[in-house]
């Protein structure tokens, strides 16, 4: 189709705006005998979204009633501002004369005297389709013109949105025991396609403890033997203690030593003196 | 933190309203705590916030999404004044393609132009749906299987409505219609169930 | 509406500053208005602002492109509840290294490689050091002296433990293993996921 309003670069606010001004008020200053000047003509028919749109025009310009639309001098009005249109070289929209020829058609049976059926009280009228397009398109029109008079987001108010301050708080990965048991089991299993691992709950207390002891011995001194056990821990606690600083002497991790018989026991972290 | 009074959790709901880019459903506003202090709690609070917000430049409003702040039209005046670009005005052709979607939806492109009595450019279509008000929720089984085009929630949210049904009511035309004897203008008969929508 | 008292202004400027999406300069400010308030009369504008929120989930601050305002770091705790969007995750490599330092502390990197059979990135257990889950305990006396890792308390603290020995039992593993074949350890370990959430 060929459409001179739709076809323009649609939504440039000056465009909208031309339009918006002469819709309307400016309308009704047209010269009665329809002489337009060719300049005026092209913005006066911009102006109209359509045909049904410019019969809605000439309809409610000459107070006619909708649904008693005396077809003959609508028809003639219609067909002048068509004929004005192609008398100006405007590219004419297929809708316009499609519209024409539907007038022209309503206008003719409207000669004929009615078909008479029988049966129910069919007095179908020639105009009916036709108003019940008029009537439908003026319904969207005036709905799209009180749409426009709803209060716009951007317009007419602003979304309410603050700045969150997240960058302060990083969110760290949380991580559950069960994940680590998986991560553990994972391990496992593909340990266990070379070796068979015993590890029992009772060595882990002692690694526990040696983790504990070599965190005690940080420092890189000698720390007296009787510190690195903390009584309150039970006679269960003491032994695992006594069990981590003799695993931790067999990795060679830390060095006891001792002056003399029953002189205090002292120990270090293996090395401690080539870090200090 | 740990809030524990009402007044505490009502800073809460006002902080994460204020900082959500999305209206905020009771539903979501409930997750803000702990333990769930339920929807007849939350209402409450968002009732007191609307009082405490109803002498300032924004309000609390509910919208067809859940519930935003936004600033009050009468201050927009202001805002304006810092708008490097004017927001967009819309065509005709743009306003009744959307007042025919949102009233007749879901509808095709053919509906639209049968409606309209003139062929819809796709520059009108394109840009509702990039302001994101009109979306293709499926397409019609005829020959070509046009697309159907339906409103969104983003629509009702900017024009601040909870629901279709609060579009502005087509009473002035249901009058006209009134008038208009059915037998003779048989498919008007359709027309009022449309409305309902 | 025309501001006509310094409450008035107060309520435009704040309307301006929680709708913006950016921050907004004094200078933005003073546009608000038909006549210029001058510099001096937003700034105070600001600090009384300031002085309403001191109280509340937000809070005006001044960054280096102007004024905002923002969400008190204090309310995240909340505000992420509202995400939809899951925690960040560590990566299997993390998981592992974790699992093997806490059940085989102390152990070397080197350790770490033997069981797991790929060599460990310098990420993986700096990742593990800066969360203060890891430290160095002291340094094997072998060739190289490398570094012995070993869990900490804040890694007890913060997995809800009071002892090394509160991790998951091995010998449970163990039995577990004995039992399950891989398919099902694969479902095991893509399921707990969702519960935790």
């Amino acid at each position: 189709m060929n459409l001179p309003l739709e076809r323009l670069p649609a939504e440039t606010v000056t465009q909208i705006e031309a339009v918006a001004r002469l819709y309307g008020e400016p309308l009704l200053e047209m010269p009665k005998d329809l002489y337009i000047p060719p300049d005026a003509l092209e913005v006066f028919l911009e102006a109209f979204e359509g045909p049904l749109d410019l019969l809605l025009y000439l309809i409610r310009k000459a107070n006619l009633n909708v649904l008693d639309i005396p077809m003959a001098a609508l028809t003639a009005q219609y067909l002048v501002y068509v004929e004005a249109m192609r008398s100006h070289n405007l590219e004419l929209a297929a809708d316009y004369l499609l519209m024409a020829a539907t007038l022209l058609e309503i206008k003719s049976r409207m000669l004929l005297p009615r078909p008479q059926r029988e049966g129910a009280g069919d007095d179908s009228d020639p105009r009916a389709e036709l108003v019940r397009r008029l009537l439908d398109y003026e319904q969207m029109k005036l709905a799209g013109a009180r749409l426009e008079l709803l209060p716009r987001a951007e317009r007419d108010y602003e979304r309410v949105s603050i700045f969150v301050a997240e960058k302060v708080v990083e969110r760290l990965p949380e991580v559950s025991l069960h994940d680590l048991q998986l991560a553990w089991l994972k391990i496992m299993k593909k340990a266990r396609l070379t070796q068979h691992h015993q590890v029992r709950r009772d060595e882990l207390s002692v690694r526990e403890h040696m983790s504990a002891i070599l965190r005690k011995l940080g420092g890189g001194v000698f720390v007296v033997f009787d510190t690195l056990f903390e009584p309150a821990r039970g006679p269960a606690g003491l032994v695992v203690s006594f069990l981590a600083v003799l695993e931790l002497v067999k990795e060679r991790l830390v060095e006891v030593a001792q002056n003399e018989p029953f002189a205090p026991i002292y120990v270090k972290l293996a090395n401690a003196a080539d870090d200090a | 933190m740990q809030p524990t009074t009402p007044e505490d959790c009502k800073r809460v709901v006002e902080a994460a309203l204020l900082a959500a880019s999305e209206p905020l459903t009771v539903g979501d506003l409930r997750q803000l705590f702990d333990a769930d202090p339920g929807a007849d709690f939350i209402r409450r609070v968002l009732e007191d916030l609307r009082a405490d917000w109803s002498d300032r430049g924004a309000e609390l409003v509910q919208v067809a999404s859940g519930w935003r702040f936004q600033t009050r039209p009468e201050y927009q005046i202001f805002l304006d004044r810092l708008k490097q670009e004017k927001p967009p005005r819309y065509s005709r052709a743009v306003l009744e393609t959307l007042a025919i979607i949102a009233y007749r939806q879901p509808v095709t492109r053919g509906d639209i132009e049968d409606i309209r009595g003139v062929a819809v450019s796709p520059n009108v279509l394109k840009t509702l749906e990039s302001r994101g008000w009109i979306d293709v929720v499926g397409h019609r089984d005829t020959p070509g299987r046009p697309a159907l085009f339906a409103t969104t929630r983003r629509f009702l949210d900017d024009l601040g409505l909870r629901s279709l049904t609060e579009l502005p009511a087509l009473t002035e035309i249901e009058r006209i219609m009134d008038l208009v004897d059915t037998k003779e203008i048989e498919a008007a008969a359709a027309a009022p169930d449309e409305e309902e929508r």
